[in-house]
């Protein structure tokens, strides 16, 4: 076995050394009620070659670009990446290493790290970002707890915008069900944007939370929600799905949030099925200390040499236990670095060209849909995604598309039961006008 | 040689990726809207690639050498797994495409849930949490969604002071109050402590088994009998899974949910602090509250499922860290019943290490060990030599060091956890090398006072880095 | 432009330094009746991912595994290749490094040839290996070159079996044109090994040069050829296509070769329509200084420490131009360092194993064939390789098999043209039962 | 840190490789036959990972850092190309593949052959040869071929003092003797110079254009005119050509045969010293002559042409190094006309860095100079430094040192070649660094002296090695 390399003598000369008789004997301090005495069942070893063959095969079974077209975003988004991203990731001292806990050996992880933290504070227009949250749902979620711990537990109010992505609420959901804190949905208004008038009546207001562009695709009013919080003495939180937007439109911090967050994996990082993704967390200054996660500083070695370690671990929980900021221990580590390696790959200017790209791609596939006579119900501006309301009955006419391997956008009335036969769909940089003429040409044929 | 910061290389009008020329028409917006764009660095391609490449090489990883970090279980990552993870039916697969275009990772998502519960005993597996804390949070969930089906509201919960770190703060999340359990002079706990503080507000207990002494629980089964007696759940943390594979089933000994590192026990790569995964194995009678979708079979086809009315809901905004899944079902299946081949020689060379060093270290509690394996630095106060100055005079000599100062019941605790991918030599050269430090404690100490002095940078000011935090560029 | 960093800025301040006042006076010195004045007729530039599709269009356009079944080797063969060995050898300090003219920063590069040398040493039995040359057709016309120089050009006739690879003939002979010296082709015994009797008519004979296993897959009467070729004081050069036959028969060293070539692209590098590949070249201690090629050698530094460097320099072209014991400068230095890595992989235990599997895998593709009643001409024992003779006609089958994309060998007539209807069959580790019995049924229905 | 040999850290029953269990019986071989195998050592596969893993880190590479070895052409090598040269449809293809089933590669080599004669003005390309050498060794052959068609048997050939050290050697495997050509004081060929050695015995000449100075040979069509005149052949070295892509045409300033370094000009990675790739470009009247097989187009349909009654032959068993020649065609397809401006910003960079460091380093040729600039040790005699003590002083500021001593005709020369993929704040940096060895040379030469001290080992022992030769371990 390839990665046993104990020989039968390297095993017969160290349990001599051991003094056990046998491997069995390890053991010993097991009692006998504990032990499991049968063979697990599980499928014999295969090798590497016949692995391959098993997983290429259950990979071939799935519905992938180029092969197929597939114009779905909803938190997930296909862009470019360019080859020396992951070839710089591949690289094992990044993939290899556990926690930065032996800063003079993990230099490379802690500057990437730093590096993030800095490009991601600055993306999102604040001071300061962590080193990273699991994804874009659970940081929401941690970012309600820090409101409220912020407010030291006094105003336990949450206002979450219904535009915020359905899956993002029932984590949120999910995570407040044993605190008893209180979560008051905001509607929709018709243009597609968030409905603030219901905030004024929630009692004990800590945070209220949009999503920018929202799960319509549509551009917030971030700058009057944070207003009517700061009012409310209340903070304003702004999360994302899809951060290219900010390449092309003002950042959350520009527009009073007090704490952003949201979902990196845009940035380089493939969208394998959901996950591994990446949680982006940034804040203000002053709250940085009831901040969740890791977070990564500067200072200077013992020879005045610049270095980078894990700093404020008086949040955390291997010191704090239960009084930490949270729970989180591992984050996504090697993520964050690959959107460092994306960010500084396509640069300033490359995001603002990237970003006015994406908008146009779905600009143009919204109005050939219009002109094909499709209703677009929200007409705030947007970014790369939009809601289009097709005909009744139009699930057999998916159906038919995907058979023609186009996959037109997911239904959304699953999560809002009033808007039926309404799909989301999604164009970036990866869409090229021809497919997006042909998604047109096959949805009015 | 240093490395500039990327912000101090930029040079504007540089590009490091292909911006695909546009085949559309440009939309006007309203400058309402419009902002500046981030204030990023401009680099070619040739920077990034030598930025990155270089700091690669100031990090140590399990490729660099031994990495006997107790309690991480650093063992070495097949390099297929990196390619079958970034296949393009996988690497590129939308997470919420219908299931009949998602078949392949349907599959896999089954079949891993089946394994791990075959591997742990249990019934049910949900593969959402991202990490190993993040699993824990999701038991606590399911602890508490139990409670209140019964119509409880429980407050407390029993952790041991062998626990690892983040137990509390998991349960402090669910709103319960943490109450430690002394473990006995003997390392691990006993039933009479248990059953002092078990009562009817009491959730259950976290028991981490083995526990961070590398000792395991002997007692495990009557405490769960103690915990359940008083109506509560027992909780196993499995972050040290990989001492006992194919060797214990959690789920017949009294457990009723533990969590699994896979970024541990099944050697998918920690990423320098993840993305790790942290799936929950729990028996029947939890399964109705597990996160929803639940992936479901049906004759070949595989599904999803979300109504379940007792669900907590879900705690990853799609199926948790997929990518990670991967690697770890493909370890599965390269492994099968080795697994209990890596379980035994994982102990076996903790036991051998712990056999040979411990005449130069103290080793507080004396007995056989699991996968690692618990030394001080008692035998070193008289020359004021410290746990953390030995470890870092190992980065000198090439060796990552051990987990230090953990766990919190052993003062200055040296906690070494080899692993079963460490070939013996390395072992041998190790145990060589640590006797070496030993001695230049008494001869030259200022050695490893000094130490490191190989690394890029030597030790770095901590104290002033969280005193005035400079987290940002 | 991606690859170009100096920005328009950057441009005018070096013009500025140097004196011009644009690029096109940079070129003054060229004079106008030199220059182009013309733009270059070449595509418009692509962008990374219009250039990844358009690749991914030809690479589709091939014949592979594992939707082929080919059952080619004839000096290119499939064997597996572990992941790690790719992942080591794209770690870019191997690939972007030039040859180690200065071994302080190369020793990566330097121990790692110094290995590839000992293990070839170690695979063919002899004392030396050089650090590569391009393949092993041109490996051998530097053999025999090589077998001439030693003989301080006196003697000059080489004896060639005709059951080296064609190709390889076809280049010595190309090698040899300008040079007068003789080649004697020895023809084919019926058993398929090569009938030396005609050598002791040639005169002023240098070297005798066989191919074990040979083209018709069969090994060599390596020892027999040798005697023959010292005892009329000559040297004996043995070539291979397939080393790893050499983890089961007798290697050429211990048999009394007294040069070694031929082909490592077995030994862990991709098949890559025939390059890069790998020229292994090794011999006797005592003709290294005849020897073509680089060679690492160890030493020390000023403190005493182990170190490797490019030696014996005083054989090559930039020293002794025109009297330098070939031309080679750049070889296929990446490529040794990619079958050192497979290699140190595989080990003695499984190099053992794994030739083992090759000669079971063809033998029963042999006599399952023979079962089926086509007629198997060469009875010399094998490795992975043989003909077989099918029925007047075959090659309407042969299409009608590629139709099933099943490659059914190579025909050799074209090079043998007595063999009509016979092809040259290959089964290696990665060809199941189940290839192996679809082909003898499709060959027989 | 030391890495073992690989045989010293072998344990015999170790494998790092998955054998493939047997699905067919095993068969009895002759013991006359059978081998023992070979003393390979036995490793896991952690073993060989971490041994090639630290073997890499010792090494500088382009990735690394600035590598401006003259006449090498360093430049950056984009990482698309080596994705592209391992999709399975290239790296898994059979190079005796039916015509009809390898149309993929025989397309790019079609089209790679067109693109090189259009870059070099030329009419037919071979990609056969798989090194700069082994093409001027296939261009030698062609000579010798044409010379042979027209019933001539020549003897010598002319080789300038500034021609790349290849080329003697090359000519002299086609039994040519080599005759010396010194170039003018201006470092370039003077037409007067070629006149008096051109004769009728003499089958060409061997220009490397720019020559090895970085200079333009100015005279290079009246030189080609002399040497066409007494029925010779005009042979370019294309080592050079990053200077001059899209500015001059080789073909149209009467050379008849060059080859080029895809290596070098067209960014395939040199891979410590191979593989490289050096296609041989001619006029029409030397294409029949050219290796078989040669591919045509016929429709849409590629196809392989074997009958060519004028051919040299082969000089490789199949066609080259298709791996390399996937990488240099995405290089030409990515970059399309901006090869022109690659080749700018290339001359650009070294007469920059010439221009710069002229006052500190003599410049033996003060001329505007084309892709690298070629400087001496001579301002630094005086304080007994050399060219080899700053070379190695330059590795420990993290610079890969210039191409030293080489062209022979400067003596203690310091060839620079930037190349245009290294930006600007780096050949500033690297100016700098050169200006503060030259100080470090007059006032701490022992510095210089005892350099490199930053790498793993010092300056070797390159003698003993030389005089007791230890090759194999």
């Amino acid at each position: 076995m390839r990665y046993l390399p104990h020989t039968n003598e390297d095993v017969a000369e160290m349990l001599q050394v051991v003094g056990a008789a046998n491997l069995d004997d390890l053991f010993s301090s097991i009692p006998e009620n504990c032990r499991f005495k049968g063979e697990l069942n599980l499928p014999s070893d295969m090798t590497e070659w016949a692995l391959t063959d098993h997983m290429a095969t259950l990979a071939d079974r799935m519905a992938c670009s180029p092969e197929y077209r597939v114009f779905v975003g909803a938190g997930s988004y296909r862009h470019y990446i360019p080859a020396s991203v992951p070839y710089l990731l591949s690289r094992s001292e990044f993939s290899t290493a556990y926690t930065p806990y032996q800063p003079e050996i993990s230099q490379g992880t802690l500057q990437a790290i730093f590096e993030y933290q800095t490009l991601t504070a600055r993306l999102l227009g604040m001071e300061v970002a962590n080193a990273s949250m699991y994804d874009g749902a659970s940081a929401l979620a941690e970012a309600l707890l820090m409101a409220i711990r912020i407010e030291r537990g006094k105003k336990t109010g949450i206002a979450l915008s219904t535009l915020i992505h359905p899956h993002y609420r029932q984590v949120v959901r999910t995570y407040f069900e044993p605190t008893g804190y209180k979560i008051v949905e905001l509607p929709c208004l018709p243009d597609g944007s968030t409905d603030l008038s219901a905030v004024d009546e929630i009692e004990n207001l800590a945070a209220i939370a949009l999503q920018s562009p929202n799960f319509f695709g549509c551009i917030e009013k971030i700058k009057a929600a944070s207003d009517k919080a700061h009012a409310l003495n209340a903070l304003s939180v702004v999360c994302f799905t899809e951060p290219m937007a900010y390449g092309l439109f003002k950042n959350p911090g520009s527009q009073g949030a007090d704490i952003v967050c949201g979902e990196g994996q845009s940035l380089g990082i493939p969208q394998s099925f959901g996950g591994p993704g990446l949680g982006m967390f940034a804040s203000l200054n002053k709250y940085v200390r009831n901040m969740p996660g890791r977070l990564v500083g500067k200072t200077t070695d013992r020879d005045g040499k610049r270095g980078f370690v894990l700093t404020l671990a008086t949040r955390e929980q291997h010191i704090r236990r239960e009084r930490a900021t949270s729970n989180i221990c591992s984050n996504q580590g090697l993520c964050a670095t690959m959107s460092t390696m994306y960010m500084a790959s396509v640069g300033g200017t490359g995001m603002r060209e990237l970003a006015r790209l994406n908008r146009d791609k779905a600009e143009y596939l919204k109005s050939e849909l219009k002109k094909a006579g499709f209703r677009i119900p929200f007409e705030r501006p947007g970014f790369n995604e939009f809601v289009v309301e097709f005909p009744k009955g139009f699930e057999s006419t998916y159906q038919k598309l995907v058979g023609k391997k186009i996959v037109a956008g997911i239904p959304i009335e699953c999560h809002y039961p009033e808007l039926t036969d309404h799909y989301l769909l999604c164009a970036t940089e990866t869409h090229s006008k021809a497919d997006m003429d042909t998604l047109v040409k096959e949805v009015t044929s | 040689m240093n490395e500039p910061l990327l912000w101090e290389k930029s040079r504007q009008g540089r590009c490091g990726i292909s911006i695909p020329e546009s085949d559309v028409e440009t939309t006007p917006l309203d400058a309402e809207f419009a902002g500046e764009g981030p204030d990023f660095p401009d680099l070619s391609e040739v920077d990034v690639v030598r930025h990155f490449t270089r700091l690669s090489q100031w990090n140590f990883g399990v490729d660099t050498g031994m990495y006997p970090l107790g309690s991480c279980t650093m063992k070495y990552n097949p390099k297929i797994h990196e390619k079958i993870a970034a296949l393009p039916g996988f690497a590129g697969a939308h997470p919420m495409l219908p299931p009949d275009l998602a078949q392949g990772t349907l599959r896999i998502m089954y079949e891993l849930e089946r394994f791990l519960c075959e591997i742990t005993g249990m019934d049910a597996t949900t593969l959402q949490p991202a990490a190993g804390a993040h699993g824990e949070l999701t038991a606590m969930l399911l602890f508490y969604a139990y409670h209140k089906s019964k119509g409880e509201k429980r407050t407390r919960i029993l952790i041991p002071d062998t626990a690892h770190g983040t137990n509390p703060a998991s349960a402090a999340l669910c709103g319960y109050a943490p109450v430690p359990v002394t473990s006995g002079d003997d390392g691990v706990l006993s039933v009479e402590a248990v059953e002092a503080l078990m009562d009817e507000e009491t959730a259950g207990i976290m028991v981490t088994n083995p526990n961070t002494l590398g000792l395991f629980e002997q007692n495990i089964r009557k405490v769960a009998e103690v915990v359940h007696r008083k109506g509560g759940l027992v909780y196993g943390d499995g972050a040290n899974m990989n001492a006992v594979m194919g060797i214990v089933k959690m789920g017949e000994i009294g457990i009723d949910a533990i969590h699994l590192n896979l970024h541990k026990t099944f050697s998918t790569p920690h990423g320098g602090g993840g993305p790790g995964a942290g799936p929950v194995c729990v028996r029947k009678h939890l399964e109705p509250f597990l996160p929803v979708p639940r992936v479901t079979k049906n004759g070949d086809a595989y599904a999803l499922q979300y109504n379940r009315p007792d669900s907590i809901g879900k705690i990853h905004a799609f199926h948790g860290n997929f990518g990670i899944l991967i690697r770890a079902y493909s370890y599965i299946l390269s492994m099968g019943r080795h697994l209990k081949t890596a379980s035994q020689h994982a102990v076996l060379s903790a036991n051998y290490i712990k056999e040979r060093l411990k005449d130069v270290l103290h080793l507080p509690y004396d007995r056989p060990c699991m996968h690692e394996c618990v030394f001080t630095d008692k035998n070193q106060e008289d020359f004021k030599i410290t746990t953390l100055d030995m470890a870092k005079r190992l980065m000198d000599y090439g060796f990552h060091p051990p987990t230090i100062y953990f766990p919190l019941v052993v003062h200055g605790a040296i906690m070494i956890e080899p692993t079963e991918t460490e070939p013996k030599e390395n072992l041998d050269q190790f145990i060589e090398t640590f006797k070496i430090i030993i001695k230049e404690a008494v001869e030259t100490p200022e050695l490893l006072r000094e130490a490191p002095t190989a690394p890029k940078v030597r030790r770095l000011d901590e104290a002033t880095a969280a005193r005035k935090p400079c987290l940002c560029g």
